[in-house]
């Protein structure tokens, strides 16, 4: 259970989260802003700001706990076994080094080559993300690049030492839509031939239909349904993520309502008993106001947490 | 953070009004001088004597003794508040006499000794404060004006007047601004009336002093300038005025405070260096820097410490402002952000 | 390369603007040398105005500054009055001193504040962190001419430094080295006194640029990545905060000439400052201006080396991206 | 594109032969014309929207800010309701000012951070000097029609979620009772709920005010949805316009068809999990 208190009073940023994701799975965080997928990948990778602390559960990466492990043997373990491909890919390269030079950066931490085979590996990389002529990009600075060539690079930094795991935030919610689609084929192509684990976190539906295998849906900092993305898409089980999906489906008749979600996103800093989706939600009962729904399993390797199904 | 910046302006207000009412808390007058009491220590406030405890502090007179000043214990002052004493003009409005402490004469209190004329070191502290700092103030109100404006207006309207403000502020910035007073200092006649002086050196250090905030307020304007913000106001038709009255000037007052706490020290530094170069006010009236400029002999440095008190009232004042500025300043960046 | 070339044109100019400055205070600074001799019966009218002719005080200001330009470029600043001596050569002997000074101030405050800011914003919120901050706030505070007594004050007292001028009074006889070292020893003061207040002000400088560069997202990505922390600080950290250092290393220079100017009139280092000085005293106006045009020439040259230096360590300026300045 | 010279009378909104250039670059670089925007022609009817879409740096924000007089085209005429505002100056544009608004991308930089909602919302009516009495119950009155609670008015911008923010924009815009909104990016950079609920708020108050809409976005599917016409811009021209449908089912020009393209692997993937869906 992570249980993140953040800025002025306490923030319960999450609040009993657990997830398991097998090696070479990818797995899609579906929440809106506020409800915590954030600070769960920050807290994975141990990243989380100076104000927050972790008051219990444990993080396993092939079965060694996180949170046991002392700080200075943690930068063994970023870029190595877990790598993050960051939200904003303008800001999240060095101005004043090469680009070429950036990657070659996270190899040196990690990886035993001599500076020739890490050169080479650079280009590789390069190519792999999609550059026609990796030497020219590798050479060159980052604020003579695009927006979607630097979200590449970033990528490339992220696989260049094949972690077991790539947790990727928010990855096409700066680029424009042509961009998202090419980002989402690469990430994809990535995940075969790596086989690596793959966090994708978002807020929109769409964009993890297809390639994802499960959807963990969070609301409030806390996950209200897991389970395999055609399943949950297909048959929504909590209201709320029917509501998003019905979201994301685009009916092709313009100028008419769309379906909505009524009242606006939970408050962080009210700790309310009961489900916090209950003021939003068409179809709250009176239970919900006053406890929280334990998970239940209403089909096979399919979770959610909502009194609907609770028997 | 609130009671610090009130704390200290207090402060500030308290040094400023002691400057201010300078006969008033002076015992004696600046240039009286007196030849048997040159260099003589501070005079010690006593509470014991062989009686037992006074209330009431007093002090002894100092006799001159073959190796200096030695304590003529016969005679006892005692020292009282609110004393008549010499007159002078207070405010130079009009004449008075009370002073805010002092003793019976012959004895005198010596708070911070005498200088080489037996001039009273404290009396001469307080005013030459109110030379010091007010050109100090002076000097940064002029500096600001010209600053503040020739800022805006070079951040507002942009393209030839930016270049050619810039350009002479990065003219005045590449002089360095100690060579550039001494240089202007030497244009002037050497011999003026200390108020002529006075005022002629204010002047000089704000002219030259301008360039640095002018430099700060037209990135200020810029970077406001291109907020969103204000494109919306232009939007719905803001007119440059309505746009400076409400979205660029209070920044920018915020900062200008912030600036003018930075700078009055400095100016007041300026001034002193100036008089201890023997440049500024010239002898009869006193100064902390011409009562400093007395210390480049390595005789008086040594033997005579409390000399340095003009240093001490200069350190307390300029320590304080920038402790100011400082609060002024994170106050400011937690307002806007 | 442009960007270099522009910035000498630039440099240039601004030497231009700052003879005309000066040449335009020469005009109108009221009465010149020549009204104090006027005073004195001996000298009768007739020669003064020979002598005003003879340095051409008498044709109009243009060409008079047309003339002057040329033999400032001929690095004839004009003949002291004061001195009887040509002043060039009096204030380049002088100018060595003061570049001395200056240079060795300089250098021994960049070795010092780069790490020690460096370091002080490395551990943000600890002891060091505060005890730094306070140190260099109190410094800055403190008025220039304030610490430069005391300074003088202690060094008196416990005449552990040499004081005044700048070699003992035997130092002919001594050997080479020994004059060299003796010239150190009492250098030592000056130096001591311009490094302190210089440091403070850049140590603060430098704190709050790596801080700044701390915060950056791009250093969050790279520390998620497994970049140990040393190599962070020193392969991503301290280039980015090279470059507003560098730009702090050009105006500082600024501060560092006027303190020069301060300490060695208070320290009695035979350097450019006591020499204004007494030109100021004098109002011996052509040793002024060639005072005030070479000093103005070291900050062009230091903003220059400046510049130079940053093209080196910022590529975006080579790039032509974002404009640094 | 008819290039008679009439004014175009149904027409509430004509563009014709609009040109603008920037020259980016410093002193020493030389300078290169950035996102030029060279003869773009479109019109609006009354009552209906239109929306730009192409991709980052095609130069359709510059369109909507030269439209909205915010910055001033090289070239071209930009007719609104019959009279030409393209080489106004300031002054003869004031009453342009009122039926012409523009709502930015990002609605917590365009709104001073010191300013309470009040403050915000009455700017235009402080700047146009107008109903100065009744400038709070107008206040209050419009932020209960964006969805904000009127008392909320004195709280100062920093306590409202970025959706709130959105909604006080709209609000602002709204204050003069324009014809005319032109929407840059509204709602990108927005989570889906909210996005939905924006979009049906802007929906309604078309709908309620007949106001024209002028739509730049990079998002394709939310065009569509909110649009009547749809023009795809590229390299600061326009190169393809028509209604919704047509350019969902045969967009002719490559970067169309590029857009609907990625447009459309999204909804082929999400369709056809959900075709079994309720």
């Amino acid at each position: 259970m992570i249980y993140a208190l953040k800025g002025a009073g306490q923030v319960h940023a999450l609040d009993n989260v657990s997830l398991q994701i097998d090696s070479g799975e990818t797995v899609g965080i579906l929440g809106e802003s506020g409800s915590g997928k954030t600070t769960l990948a920050k807290a994975i990778m141990r990243m989380l700001p100076a104000n927050a602390t972790c008051s219990g559960g444990e993080i396993l990466i092939d079965n060694r706990d996180l949170l046991k492990l002392p700080e200075t043997e943690l930068h063994t373990i970023r870029g190595r076994a877990i790598a993050m491909i960051p939200q904003d890919p303008a800001l999240c390269l060095n101005p004043v080094i090469t680009v070429g030079c950036q990657i070659l950066e996270v190899l040196r931490a990690h990886v035993l080559l001599s500076s020739k085979a890490r050169k080479v590996r650079v280009l590789e990389l390069l190519r792999e993300v999609g550059f026609e002529h990796p030497a020219k990009i590798a050479s060159a600075y980052p604020h003579q690049l695009s927006g979607g060539q630097r979200q590449r690079v970033t990528i490339a930094q992220a696989i260049s030492c094949c972690p077991s795991l790539v947790i990727a935030d928010e990855p096409t919610s700066k680029l424009d839509a042509t961009l998202e689609g090419e980002t989402i084929d690469l990430l994809s192509g990535i995940r075969r031939q790596h086989r690596t684990a793959l966090l994708v976190i978002t807020h929109d539906p769409g964009v993890l239909a297809g390639w994802v295998d499960r959807i963990a849906v969070m609301y409030a900092g806390r996950i209200i349904e897991i389970g395999d993305t055609k399943q949950v898409l297909r048959k929504p089980f909590h209201p709320y993520t029917q509501a998003l999906v019905q979201l994301a489906r685009s009916s092709d008749h313009n100028k008419t309502r769309l379906p909505t979600i009524k009242g606006n996103a939970p408050n962080p800093t009210d700790v309310s008993v009961g489900c916090r989706f209950e003021p939003r939600c068409s179809e709250g009962m009176e239970r919900c106001k006053v406890a929280y729904p334990t998970v239940s399993a209403p089909e096979s390797d399919r979770q959610v947490s909502c009194f609907k199904y609770e028997k | 953070m609130r009671i610090r910046t009130a704390a200290l302006i207090g402060l500030l207000l308290v040094l400023h009004l002691g400057l201010l009412l300078a006969g008033f808390v002076a015992p004696y007058s600046p240039i009286a001088q007196n030849r048997q009491l040159s260099y003589a220590p501070p005079t010690k406030l006593h509470f014991r004597d062989y009686t037992g405890w006074h209330l009431r502090p007093f002090v002894y007179e100092w006799m001159i003794a073959p190796d200096g000043y030695v304590e003529d214990q016969s005679r006892a002052y005692p020292v009282s508040l609110f004393v008549k004493g010499h007159s002078y003009k207070m405010l130079g409005l009009f004449d008075a006499s009370l002073h805010l402490f002092g003793t019976t004469e012959p004895g005198k209190i010596l708070l911070f000794g005498t200088d080489g004329f037996g001039r009273d070191e404290f009396s001469r502290v307080v005013y030459g404060g109110q030379i010091s700092v007010a050109a100090g103030i002076v000097a940064t109100l002029i500096a600001l004006i010209l600053g503040s404006t020739l800022g805006m207006i070079a951040g507002y309207y942009g393209r030839w007047l930016d270049e050619a403000v810039m350009g002479a502020t990065e003219l005045f910035l590449s002089l360095p601004w100690l060579y550039f007073l001494l240089g202007v200092r030497a244009f002037l006649p050497l011999h003026l009336s200390p108020l002529r002086t006075f005022f002629l050196l204010t002047c000089v250090v704000g002219l030259i002093g301008w360039a640095k905030p002018a430099r700060l307020i037209r990135g200020l304007v810029l970077s406001i300038r291109s907020r969103n913000y204000v494109l919306a106001a232009t939007g719905f038709g803001a007119s440059n005025l309505y746009v400076v009255r409400r979205h660029i000037a209070p920044e920018v007052m915020g900062n200008l405070l912030t600036q003018a706490a930075l700078l009055i020290p400095q100016y007041i530094a300026a001034e002193v260096t100036l008089s201890f170069f023997g440049l500024g006010v010239s002898e009869p009236l006193p100064s902390w820097g011409n009562m400093l400029s007395n210390l480049q002999q390595y005789s008086v440095l040594t033997s005579y410490r409390w000399l340095m008190a003009p240093a001490g009232a200069l350190l307390i004042t300029s320590v304080t402002y920038y402790l100011l500025a400082d609060a002024l300043h994170s106050r400011l960046k937690s307002r806007s952000t | 390369m442009r960007y270099l070339g522009f910035r000498f044109i630039r440099s240039i100019l601004l030497l231009l603007g700052v003879s005309l400055l000066c040449f335009l205070f020469t005009e109108i600074a009221p009465g010149s040398f020549f009204d104090e001799m006027r005073l004195n019966p001996q000298i009768s009218p007739e020669t003064i105005s020979a002598m005003e002719a003879r340095y051409g005080l008498d044709q109009p200001w243009p060409d008079r500054y047309w003339r002057w330009l040329r033999s400032i470029a001929r690095a004839d600043l004009g003949y002291s009055i004061s001195y009887n001596v040509p002043v060039a050569p009096l204030l380049w002997s002088r100018a060595k001193n003061t570049l001395l000074l200056t240079i060795s101030a300089m250098v021994l405050t960049w070795i010092v504040s780069v790490p020690v800011g460096f370091w002080a914003a490395v551990h943000r919120g600890r002891f060091a962190d505060h005890m730094v901050t306070v140190v260099s706030a109190l410094v800055v505070a403190i008025p220039e001419v304030v610490i430069a007594l005391s300074f003088l004050a202690i060094a008196v007292r416990w005449r552990i430094l040499p004081v005044g001028g700048m070699a003992s009074v035997d130092s002919d006889g001594l050997s080479f080295l020994a004059k060299q070292s003796d010239i150190g020893l009492h250098m030592l003061l000056p130096t001591l006194i311009l490094v302190t207040v210089e440091s403070a002000i850049i140590v603060r400088h430098v704190r709050a640029s790596v801080l700044e560069v701390l915060e950056a997202p791009y250093v969050h990505a790279a520390r998620a990545l497994g970049i140990s922390q040393v190599r962070l600080l020193l392969r991503h950290v301290l280039p980015v905060a090279a470059n507003p250092a560098i730009t702090l290393l050009g105006l500082s220079l600024a501060g560092l000439l006027s303190g020069s100017l301060l300490v060695e009139v208070v320290c009695g280092w035979p350097g450019l400052g006591p020499l204004i000085l007494e030109a100021t005293l004098a109002r011996d106006l052509y040793l002024v201006i060639g005072g005030l045009m070479l000093s103005a020439l070291f900050m062009v040259g230091g903003g220059l080396f400046a510049d130079a230096l940053l093209l080196l360590f910022d590529p975006r300026i080579r790039t032509g991206g974002v404009d640094a300045h | 594109m008819k290039n008679d010279q009439r004014m175009p009378t149904d027409r509430i909104v004509s563009v014709k032969r609009l040109c603008k250039r920037y020259l980016r670059g410093s002193v020493w670089r030389k300078r290169v014309p950035v996102n030029a925007v060279n003869d773009v022609e479109f019109e609006i009817t009354a009552g209906r929207t239109l929306a730009l879409i192409g991709r980052s740096g095609s130069g359709k924000s510059t369109i909507a800010r030269c439209v909205t007089r915010i910055e001033k085209p090289d070239s071209g005429q930009v007719w609104i309701d019959g009279t030409d505002i393209a080489s106004l100056s300031s002054r003869d544009l004031l009453p342009f000012r009122s039926r012409l608004q523009m709502v930015f991308q990002d609605a917590e930089l365009s709104m001073n951070p010191r300013f309470s909602a009040r403050e915000v919302t009455e700017e235009p009516l402080l700047i146009q000097a107008r109903h100065a009495e009744e400038r709070r119950d107008r206040v209050a009155a419009l932020m209960e029609e964006v969805g904000l609670s009127p008392d909320w008015m004195d709280r100062r911008i920093m306590h409202f979620s970025g959706g709130q923010r959105h909604r006080l924009a709209l609000a602002r815009a709204l204050m003069l009772q324009p014809k005319i909104v032109v929407l840059d990016e509204a709602l990108s950079g927005l989570d889906l709920s909210t996005q939905a609920q924006i979009a049906n708020l802007l929906l309604d108050l078309q709908r309620a005010h007949s106001l024209t809409y002028l739509l730049i976005s990079h998002d394709l599917a939310l065009a569509t949805r909110l649009a009547d016409e749809v023009a795809v811009v590229s390299d600061g021209q326009i190169v393809e316009t028509g209604t919704s449908k047509q350019i969902l089912t045969q967009p002719v020009h490559a970067e169309t068809a590029k857009l609907v393209a990625s447009h459309k692997i999204k909804e082929t993937k999400l369709a056809s999990i959900m075709s079994t869906a309720q």
